[in-house]
């Protein structure tokens, strides 16, 4: 039976600021853990729903998610102590697939979306493409580049790195670059751009998306996205079916 | 020995507790937390007469103590359901409370029908639902309507009947009395009651639908009370239901009236929390030296 | 420079927060941690026409996200109101809404008469009263009562007459409908949605009254949709209320389509809480480059 | 104006199992804090309402209560850690009033009715009656021994000093010693003894009394308790007008 556990925070700090980099203790979660996944956590504070992290690293019995304070939930993660007990559901959903045929694979991360990456980037050498608002909101590059064939960072406003939106640089790259499968999460506009430029190569991707989740495990069939098909199979669950996507199933329709 | 056994509805359940229809799905997923037969029961999915793919998300908006929800019924119909996923539950150890909800009484007869062929212990029937055919007002919030509705499927009904009752009335008891002149053996209570909230920076209802069902913790005094206002007026058992947490809310609707209770929006929270239910029911019923669970059932006594 | 100042039933508050009866006595005690002039308005305590004693104690139960209380109207009555309260208040620097209950609707009009010659700036009526002389259904959940009490009651009330409405109806849209063809000045909701909580170890409610009503944050969503609803349908402005806990759940109700909102419950907590409201509704305004706060009353759009 | 203040917690301390023995730093509240007042505190844990729990001692800039874990919102605040901020408000309410005729007093309390007796203890040289349920649930008996004329400790069970009920030992000291004021506080059955013992004998008796509270400053009128008088002065606020009553103003009826 799958069981809630209770996982002990050894590890905390704040990259830049409002994001927090948690590493707890679960040897369970560590071995079972596959990139692409998430964990559904009892924050506190007084909110009531579980958040649901993506699972960032998992090695050595622990296992790391990044996460940024956005109401009181995280904000009350936030607030947890080395050494505090933190109440988590998981790995939950479908990860990122690799596949023996994926010799030239294109990671692609936006913002928070970078960190559910770092697990598949270790497992794939890739080429990785991170995009960030500003320098100041810059993170985890040197560990991408530590583990990447390369890393090309990019900033909205140009503060730092590619000026741009990343799908383009990504789009630059694919001109010159073989490619035989996208991964890619972050902000609805990136997906849809990234989803766009891999149909329009005929490229695989696979999208990581985001939904305001109940269960986490698929019972309450809150968490849908619309998919390409009919019918009964209109609706997929974004915790279950997902949170990674072949970006043909989905169309990412509000 | 202690005894959980409750009969309901001339069926043995083995411990009083079930799970509300639309938070536990059709048991497949929170089955590989606990598994089944540690339940008494469990409430399926909502089915209607045919599939429906429900409404867009986002279907979820976090309140206070509670959640909104709108999923706008999605699921693979009736007919899927008494083909396939019915019998694949045969064995699972609870009884399986199947939940219909109509657009027509014809759709609601058909359900009753279809569904009376399948090893389901019990139908419930929601009635929260808008009748298509008379301006789309809700069939629970009028208490002729129930009644007829009700009487109009109990002869297409083979299994026992349970009617799910909707909180947003002005008297539950009206509602309640006409569900059980109409010939329902059973009520559940409380459905969601109607909710809203706004996202204060986009302007916009965060539910994709706009207005959705509250339910737990914070509705669970609301529950209690119609609980209790409903069984000093029937004699037909009840389901009580509505932000169930812990053993001790278990047991204040069984003392409100409820025969057995249903965990719901609390699964999101602790998918095991049967076993702190059914451990804290066990304790409760030790340290006051009750034998027998039905003991319990209605005997609050008024200040 | 923003404008916070709102022109209620031709009254003009200096910005749109006022305080929910019941929950603000006559304002002295509140008085003592935030000015009163900080305050558009507030809402006294509810009077009867006779002083009442109020009901046994404990009156107060918490809940999840939430409170029930059954206080049972404890009051010096109107008459002392008028003499002595009122006239202590008339230079607090805040509009006095003045709320009464009766128990027919003579009561109701001789109340409206006698609060109409004080400086009250508007007369809340509390209709979730129980109507003696019709059995003791509350006046609140049936249009037809609730038309005919306004109209009576607005013969002999010379101030703005607002109806507070009681949520624990099937359609509050119907029941405001009523107050408004009946001459109502302006809306309050929403009252509280009644409830029960048991100890499970004693077996009797906590509330010595058994019952109560149920406020907090847990209710909000319900308010929300309730003000919401009642918005679209009446063209005299609401008071909206309903757990608010900050500024930000202000703006919430009046995006739903108050002109006015009242904090509550959530005095209990944070005696300050004006402070932070009209921080947060100025931050906001900012943010959002909003001048007038009359521009975001009713602006939710749905999806 | 009056205001919530968020006091640090300097020292904690666990003397019997349950009972937590708290002390916060606050010069207003300690400065302004009277025998016999509480506070009204915000103990996190979502719960909703504060919880008024009285005022131990004030002293050096700082204020100490204590209390029993009871519920969710006891159980949080148990769980402060020394450092963190707790959002009080108070000093509320009526406490003792001691009067210059006050020349022999005795002060009695039942269980984790002590508390709110020490810092009147220390102002009042009493003769002074602490009941508890058993040995293992005596507390602060060295403390109030070293500030009283006498300190008498009895138990229900017989287990630690009189046997029986604290009233009974109070009322046969009574016997025997002159007496001009009695202030109590505990559990009802104790205080209703109190009060008929004092009345019968004719001495001045306050009580302290125990009611579920909303606001905590007499404008919600929940915490009512009923009067000996009639009409509007039938229900008085234990929040406001006491928690400490005349036992001849107050009937002690459910």
């Amino acid at each position: 039976m799958k069981q809630t556990k209770l996982c002990k925070l050894i590890s905390k700090s704040e990259p830049i600021p409002g994001i927090f980099d948690f590493t707890v203790e679960s040897p369970e979660i560590a071995a079972e853990a596959r990139c692409g996944q998430f964990l559904h956590i009892a924050c506190g504070g007084g909110t009531f729903l579980r958040r649901p992290i993506s699972i960032c690293d998992a090695r050595d019995n622990c296992v790391r998610f990044i996460f940024e304070v956005k109401g009181e939930g995280t904000k009350a993660l936030a607030e947890r102590n080395i050494g505090d007990f933190i109440d988590v559901m998981g790995p939950l959903g479908h990860g990122f697939e690799v596949k023996p045929e994926h010799k030239n694979a294109v990671i692609i991360g936006g913002g928070i979306g970078v960190f559910p990456l770092f697990l598949l980037a270790k497992q794939v050498k890739s080429d990785v493409f991170l995009g960030f608002r500003g320098k100041d909101r810059v993170v985890m590059e040197d560990e991408f580049a530590s583990v990447a064939k390369s890393v090309t960072v990019g900033t909205d406003d140009g503060s730092y790195g590619y000026k741009g939106y990343i799908a383009s640089a990504m789009d630059e790259y694919l001109d010159k670059n073989p490619c035989d499968v996208i991964f890619a999460c972050g902000p609805k506009p990136m997906l849809k751009a990234v989803k766009a430029i891999a149909e329009r190569r005929g490229i695989e991707c696979q999208l990581s998306l985001e939904q305001r989740m109940g269960c986490g495990i698929g019972a309450c069939l809150v968490c849908t996205c619309e998919s390409t098909k009919d019918g009964m199979d209109k609706q997929l669950r974004v915790c279950k079916n997902g949170p990674v996507f072949d970006s043909r199933e989905v169309t990412l329709n509000d | 020995m202690i005894n959980t056994k409750i009969n309901f509805c001339g069926i043995e359940f083995k411990n009083p507790i079930v799970t509300a229809s639309g938070t536990f799905g059709f048991g497949e997923e929170y089955g590989e937390y606990v598994d089944l037969s540690e339940y008494g029961g469990f409430g399926a999915k909502g089915l209607t007469r045919y599939p429906r793919e429900g409404n867009k998300a986002p279907r979820i908006a976090e309140t206070p103590s509670g959640i909104l929800n709108s999923v706008g019924l999605q699921n693979p119909g009736v007919e899927y359901f008494a083909a396939h996923t019915m019998p694949s539950l045969k064995n699972c150890g609870a009884h399986v409370i199947a939940n219909m909800s109509g657009n027509t009484v014809e759709e609601y007869c058909e359900m009753a029908e279809i569904l009376s062929d399948t090893d389901a212990a019990i139908i419930e029937m929601n009635i929260s639902c808008p009748n298509v055919k008379h301006g789309g007002l809700a069939f629970g919030t009028d208490a002729k309507t129930v009644n007829e509705l009700t009487a109009a499927v109990k002869k297409h009904c083979k299994k026992p009947l349970v009617v799910k009752l909707s909180p947003n009335v002005t008297s539950i008891t009206d509602i309640a009395k006409a569900a059980e002149d109409g010939g329902a053996d059973g009520l559940s209570l409380i459905n969601t009651l109607l909710g809203m909230k706004i996202d204060i920076h986009s302007r916009r209802p965060i539910l994709a639908n706009n207005m959705g069902g509250l339910s737990g913790p914070a509705v669970k005094p609301v529950a209690v009370r119609m609980v209790y206002q409903v069984h000093q007026v029937v004699k037909i058992p009840i389901i009580g239901m509505g932000g169930v947490m812990s053993g001790d809310d278990v047991i204040e609707f069984m003392l409100a009236g409820a025969s057995l209770v249903a965990l719901g929006t609390g699964l999101f929270v602790k998918p095991d929390l049967i076993l702190d239910v059914k451990r804290d029911i066990a304790a409760y019923m030790e340290r006051h030296g009750i034998e027998d669970i039905n003991d319990i059932i209605g005997a609050v006594r008024l200040n």
